[in-house]
């Protein structure tokens, strides 16, 4: 039973990471018509905002403290953080440990323009164009952007830690008067994630922003009719989809050390998430992301492993199949999106 | 119609002799030129570096690099020297290999066995190579050991850890400097018997491809032999990045250790992951939990930060080892590039070094000639102890590194200190072990 | 006993019904109008006919034959042709590849592998083809790139492929929607003239009046899923029923 | 010729002589000379050309003539390989049945991936495709290993019974691979002057393989099938409505480039005898999908040359290092040096995949006919400025 409700808690965690990837993708989707590729590198820029506040934040001047001897047995320079020398070694400390947090702040501007210098450099003129069009230019802008990530930060992953407090583990199952334990942060990017998708939703039920967005999403050339100048807006809510995809790269470092391919490991996943949920439907790609975590925690189980084995090698895409065969709108999706 | 498989550097020869202008066409035959593979019979030889440059093992693959490059301006007589100073072989002069200069090409296996082939293939036909070298994964090594067997080339393994390497996918014209699985497991036995006594509940998770099989039944068999019990072992897809759904279940499993059978990403997020469950504060069983990470690399390591602290692995050299030849080696590595060499750099400049010494003592670049050179060779000063190239395997047999991450690191390359040297003794096994069972050598294969 | 025979056709879509109870007969070698306001379910019914859909209840007959269940293709090849209310072509086709791709399902059937021959060497087709775009007076502009054809001329287009198939009955749905009044007068004259020179069936879905009264012989009036009525044009022209239900409306 | 019409044969007939010229074409610079890095005129490489160029011209039929954008195409590369190293290890080192088997197999794992991908299209269908790929990836690499050797790869053995050859050598080696005793490996070597050139069986038999593969593939194009397939791509709903079965002919042409792709793979397991599960990775159908798109999808010639493009840059680019980019620049002052190759330091050797990604963005952007159009539009110019001066001059229709 604690087994059970702990894959249930995981594939909740899991998902909310695939939800949020799969929510920013199905905006660009819903709003522009266009299969973005190069998504996944979105996140993995997200997460690499929070590498380089880290790294900012310990940018170090060196002294050379003759008492201890370096690997080559020359005097060893010691690097201190600026923000220690300025705020004293407490703060200072403190700042470094909070970089992901504060990463947040830093990543948000950065990420929405990068959203909309994608799309309006690149993305715009591809509306027009075939879907198969749209993925290869951003497939291709995939790998662009991850090479310049590898050219600067190497390949290898690199670790950038959650805050002291916020690590650990915290015994989620006490209330039930059960023993399940699981990682604070975790829990705060699951929270993190609703949080995020929450907002998102409220911002196009209740603004009129939003619903010019939903109208243009149901039907872009009648809102155009009305003189309601919606490419604009349109431009607004790629910036706000890299911003979701950059936020859930930013929390999602302390969970996995980011590397320069992270993006593209995500990439198939989150289309498949998207096109279970169905195509172009904001619920359905949250709703797709949560039971596709659930279902691939399950399948990872040994007891399940040991019936079916491979199975958490392939679960995702026996899902995705299954449910392109027998319901190809998606969970929730419209009929006829893209059908044809 | 005669033939001639993969050989350039003879019809070199036979083109300066035709005369340059217009010459007949020269068909050429093996036996009048060329007795194996791309004879080098310039002024220089050429060796071929293939390692990963792009995928997620590109920055082994530099550092691999770095180290071939050092090596190849000791052996042109530039720099300090570095290891050739201490290695206990006095046959290289500095001048090349056997008077020859020596260069290079490179290229990019990015880890997948089908480029890396081509690269290497690329290397022999086009470039001349007679020696190929690296590789920074199992598959990739054995694929490319297979494919040198069929060209007559010297293969010399870069980093690759898995039995099958000099075990069923042995080769007579390929070697391996690196340890192997078996030797993790031989290492870190004695190790985990006593620092976690011999009670205990293993649990595995293991990459779900060769290497990880491999490593995971040598080390549940020399853990078995302690009287360990093995809980379970769940295989983990390579493609996982977040291993939180295999972590989980070991929290109620009762098992007190877990072994990570993981290497490069994988370790790292799986290491990253069994921290952030609290795995290492949590007690079982009255006994504290604890995390083996059988190979360790410091590269890799690095990219889980503190999680590795107070975790034991094995590795195959470390740069902060203390004998004359790591000090030379870390002296002139560090000097050239500012930081100290990974194990992967060291592995790759041994095998530089140790085929460029088989060659010189052959007197010969046959292949042929410097396998048998390197057979049963026995050689000290490179970093590890006194070794044994085996002739029955083609696998050197020396020291093993037990390792542990280190609780103060004073810098950021110090982040696994040496537990213990591991004599080579005690991780050599019989040539016919069952798990390095079902292959054959064959026979040296020159080419041409 | 019509060529068509449609008997208590029903379809029903979530709440609406779409069609309540339609029978509908189409003589052999006449031109049969179906008429009605928005939403009387002319297109529903006509989807019913060739296998975009399938009715809940009732029966559709062709030649004797039923259609239910059938395939789109499969009733095409039985002998009905489509025109589409937005010309349907193969706007990456050269005029004449249009033309003769029709022509091909006429002789090889829904499918055939015939991978190999080459299509100049398909003497017979090319020349039907090449005889149907004559009829049709596009013979000039036969290696166009038909995406640029003009409205009408697409119109042309699609209604000389289904001719090309020799089917026996054509089914038209609005053929004249959209187009200006020349190009109208144009298709009608076309249509005619298919009447007079052909032994075929004709049944159009039409709005326009005038295209109604110039062409059908007989003329149904459909309104909320129902017929209304069935009758000569002269009569329908004078129904009460009809002009409160539709042609008030649009008078 | 050939029943092909004037245009088509020429086209055929320059293919023709591009491939079976190619170690002269291939290999301008002297051996030894700076510019010999270029020179991709050797063995490996130009079998690779030919082998990626038949796998893209497969693709070409289902792609660029019906439009269904399969992200899956590498599981029947990876198929046709897997057959082929089977036959090799268990029946004899004959290209002839490996290379038949995986042709067979692969066209039957298309028959039964495409029944049910073609349920669907547009986007959903590149989705089933990429996902049945993947799981026959990982698959491959984890359980199935068995029957793929996962990681390494398949590869031959000295111990495989190989029932109508031998299982090694009398020398204790692993037999090699032959067209009925023409080993495929053997390489006659032609010196002229400081120049060597190559010539290689296997490059031989794969490159009339491929003329046999491009033929066909222009038959197939011009024939009534691939107009069909190309009415496919341009009206589906006219299609149904024209009493034709869609379904059928784009199955078929699904099974016609699966079948194209397994003969890749079985070409490529000839050539070497390893078959490794990356090949039929997602990413490795992201890379035919690169080389039709680059060179043209659904021209005929695009395909070839889209291959040849991305193997040349995998391998030529790829191996040049600081090192060489020093040697080239050496002429220069030492900053000036230092400063170009820091420049073009990022897209060389390991950065080649940046090159790759930037030359594929503007490609799509610039030229959505690929370089094909790139040709067609830069002879168009050159016919401008030759009407110019000489109105006279004879219309050159451009390949296409």
């Amino acid at each position: 039973m604690d087994a059970i409700l702990l894959q249930i808690l995981n594939g909740l965690d899991k998902g909310s990471a695939y939800a949020l990837i799969a929510l920013g993708l199905t905006l660009i989707f819903g709003t522009l018509g266009v299969v973005n590729f190069a998504h996944g590198a979105l996140f993995m820029i997200g997460a690499f905002c929070a590498v380089t506040v880290q790294r900012l934040l310990s940018l170090s001047y060196e002294m050379v403290d003759e008492s201890q001897k370096d690997f080559l047995g020359n005097p060893l320079k010691v690097k201190t953080p600026y923000v220690e020398s300025w705020f004293g070694p407490e703060i200072g400390g403190t700042i470094i440990d909070w970089a992901v947090p504060i990463a947040i702040l830093f990543a948000i501007p950065i990420m929405v323009l990068i959203g909309f210098v994608m799309e309006r450099g690149l993305i715009k003129h591809f509306y027009k164009r075939e879907h198969a069009d749209q993925i290869l230019v951003t497939f291709g802008l995939a790998i662009v952007l991850q090479e310049v990530i590898k050219y600067f930060y190497g390949a290898n992953p690199i670790q950038t830690p959650s805050p002291e407090a916020l690590s650990g583990v915290a015994n989620v199952g006490a209330l039930l008067g059960m023993d399940i334990v699981y990682p604070v942060w975790r829990i705060v990017y699951f929270f993190f994630s609703v949080a995020v998708i929450g907002a998102i939703f409220s911002f196009l039920q209740f603004t009129t922003f939003g619903m010019v967005v939903r109208a243009g999403m149901a039907d872009r050339e009648t809102v155009g009719l009305l003189g309601i100048n919606i490419d604009r807006r349109f431009t607004i809510m790629f910036g706000i989809a890299a911003a979701v995809a950059g936020l859930a790269g930013v929390m999602y470092t302390p969970i996995n050390s980011p590397n320069y391919h992270m993006g593209m490991d995500f990439l198939v996943l989150s289309f498949v998430v998207v096109v279970v949920g169905g195509m172009g439907s904001l619920p359905g790609a949250v709703l797709a992301g949560f039971l596709l975590g659930i279902l691939e925690s399950f399948a990872s189980m040994n007891e399940i492993k040991s019936i079916l084995p491979g199975i958490d090698q392939i679960i995702i895409y026996v899902v995705a199949i299954i449910i392109l065969l027998t319901r190809p709108r998606g969970l929730m999706g419209r009929k006829g999106v893209m059908e044809e | 119609m005669s033939k001639s498989d993969f050989s350039r550097r003879g019809v070199l020869k036979t083109g300066a002799l035709a005369g340059t202008g217009l010459a007949l066409p020269t068909i050429f035959t093996a036996s009048s030129a060329a007795a194996f593979t791309n004879d080098p019979t310039g002024s220089s030889v050429t060796l071929g570096f293939n390692v990963p440059q792009t995928g997620p093992y590109a920055d082994e693959g530099a550092d691999e690099l770095r180290a071939y490059r050092l090596a190849v301006e000791h052996l042109n007589g530039g720099g300090d020297g570095g290891m050739m100073n201490t290695f206990s072989s006095k046959e290289l002069q500095g001048n090349g290999i056997l008077g020859k200069e020596v260069k290079f090409v490179t290229g990019d296996t990015q880890t997948k066995s089908d480029a890396a082939r081509a690269s290497a293939k690329s290397m022999i036909e086009k470039d001349g190579a007679v020696m190929i070298t690296g590789g920074s994964s199992s598959g990739v090594a054995i694929a490319v050991q297979g494919l040198c067997q069929e060209a007559g080339v010297i293969f010399m393994a870069g980093l690759t850890h898995s039995n099958d390497t000099t075990g069923k996918d042995k080769k007579a014209n390929g070697f391996r400097h690196f340890f192997n699985g078996y030797m993790s497991a031989a290492a870190l036995a004695p190790v985990l018997k006593n620092l976690y006594g011999t009670d205990r509940n293993a649990y595995h998770l293991t990459a779900d491809y060769t290497w990880g099989w491999t490593q995971e039944e040598s080390i549940a068999a020399a853990t078995e032999a302690l009287g360990w019990n093995t809980v379970e072992k769940v295989r983990t897809p390579l493609a996982a990045t977040d291993f939180s759904s295999y972590i989980a279940p070991v929290l109620n499993s009762g098992a007190d250790v877990l072994v990570l059978n993981h290497y490069g990403g994988n370790m790292v997020n799986s290491l990253t992951n069994a921290v952030q469950f609290g795995l290492r504060e949590k007690v079982v069983n009255g006994k504290n939990f604890e995390i083996v990470v059988p190979l360790y690399s410091r590269l890799m390591a690095k990219g889980a930060g503190a999680n590795v602290k107070g975790i034991h692995g094995s590795t195959n050299w470390h740069w902060s080892l203390q004998d004359e030849g790591s000090q030379a080696f870390v002296r002139s590595f560090g000097t050239k590039y500012g930081f100290p060499p990974s194990q992967a750099a060291h592995t790759v400049y041994c095998q530089t070094m140790l085929y460029a010494d088989a060659v010189s003592r052959a007197g010969s670049f046959n292949p042929c000639a410097v396998v048998e050179a390197l057979e049963g060779f026995e050689f000290d000063g490179l970093g590890n102890g006194k070794t044994l190239y085996r002739a029955e395997d083609h696998q050197c047999f020396k020291d093993v590194l037990v390792v542990r991450g280190k609780e103060n690191p004073t810098s950021e390359f110090d982040l696994l200190e040496v537990v213990e040297v591991t004599p080579a003794a005690q991780v050599t096994y019989p040539a016919d072990h069952p798990m390095f069972a079902g292959g054959a050598l064959g026979s040296c294969n020159p080419g041409a | 006993m019509g060529i068509l025979e449609v008997k208590n056709v029903g379809k029903r879509f979530g709440g609406l019904q779409a069609l309540g109870d339609v029978n509908l007969s189409v003589k052999e070698n006449t031109v049969h109008a179906i008429i009605g306001p928005n939403g009387a379910g002319k297109s529903t019914l006509l989807n019913c006919l060739v296998g975009k859909l399938i009715p809940d209840t009732g029966s559709v007959m062709f030649d004797g034959q039923s259609v239910l269940g059938r395939k789109p293709f499969e009733i095409n090849q039985m002998g009905i042709s489509r025109v589409f209310q937005t010309p349907e072509i193969f706007g990456d086709l050269s005029v004449l590849e249009n033309m003769m791709i029709p022509c091909f399902a006429k002789r090889d059937g829904a499918f055939s592998l015939n991978a190999i021959s080459s299509v100049p060497a398909q003497k017979d087709v090319l020349e039907k083809a090449e005889a149907m775009l004559e009829e049709m007076n596009m013979a000039d502009k036969r290696h166009m790139h038909s995406a640029s054809l003009s409205r009408g001329d697409k119109r042309r287009l699609e209604i000389g492929m289904c001719l090309s198939q020799e089917p026996r009955l054509l089914l038209l749905d609005e053929p004249t929607a959209g187009m200006a009044r020349a190009d109208t007068n144009n298709t009608i004259d076309l249509l005619k003239e298919i009447k007079e020179q052909r032994d075929i069936t004709i049944a159009i879905i039409e709005h326009d009046m005038h295209v109604v009264f110039s062409l059908a012989d007989r003329i149904t009036v459909l309104a909320q899923g129902t017929p209304l009525v069935e009758d000569d044009p002269q009569n329908i022209r004078g129904n009460p029923k009809v002009r409160e239900a539709y042609l008030g409306e649009s008078a | 010729m050939f029943g092909l019409d004037n245009k088509d044969t020429r086209m055929l007939i320059i293919v023709a002589v591009l491939t079976l010229f190619a170690p002269f074409i291939l290999n301008p610079f002297p051996t030894g000379s700076a510019m010999a890095q270029f020179n991709a005129g050797y063995p490996d490489l130009m079998q690779r050309f030919v082998i990626f160029g038949i796998f893209a011209i497969g693709f070409n039929i289902l792609f660029g003539l019906t439009g269904y954008l399969s992200f899956g195409h590498a599981a029947f590369l990876g198929v046709g390989s897997y057959s082929a190293v089977w036959m090799f290890k268990l029946l004899s080192m004959n290209v002839v049945p490996a290379i038949l088997l995986s042709v067979a197999i692969s066209g039957l794992f298309a028959l039964l991936i495409g029944f049910v991908s073609l349920r669907r299209s547009g986007i959903y269908f590149s989705i089933l495709t990429l996902a049945f790929a993947q799981m026959s990836f990982n698959l491959a690499y984890s359980v199935l290993t068995p029957i793929t050797n996962g990681e390494t790869g398949l590869q031959l053995t000295l111990d495989d019974p190989r029932i109508l050859g031998v299982s090694a050598t009398a020398d204790g080696s692993i037999p090699v691979t032959s067209l009925f005793g023409l080993e495929m490996r053997s390489t006659f070597e032609m010196v002229v002057g400081p120049w060597a050139f190559q010539f290689n069986v296997g490059y031989y038999l794969c490159a009339l393989v491929l003329l046999a593969a491009f033929y066909l593939s222009i038959r197939i194009f011009r024939s009534p099938f691939g107009m069909m397939l190309r009415a496919v791509k341009s009206n589906q709903q006219r299609m149904n409505y024209t009493g034709l079965n869609t379904k059928p002919y784009t199955l078929a042409a699904f099974v016609i480039s699966g079948m194209y792709a397994g003969l890749a793979g079985g070409l490529m397991a000839s050539m070497d005898p390893l078959a490794g599960a990356e090949r039929m990775q997602w990413t490795a159908s992201g890379e035919v999908v690169l080389m039709t798109i680059l060179g043209g999808a659904g021209t005929l010639i695009g395909p070839v040359l889209g291959a040849g493009f991305i193997k040349y840059f995998e391998n030529i680019f790829s191996k040049i290092n600081d090192t060489v980019l020093h040697n080239w620049f050496a002429f220069m002052p030492d900053g000036l040096e230092d400063f170009v190759v820091f420049i073009v330091h990022p897209f060389i050797g390991k950065g080649w995949h940046l090159t790759l990604g930037i030359m594929f963005m503007l490609v799509v952007v610039f030229l959505p006919g690929g370089l094909v159009e790139g040709g067609q539009r830069i002879g168009k110019w050159v016919k401008g400025r030759k009407n110019k001066d000489d109105s006279t001059s004879a219309t050159k229709t451009p390949a296409e």
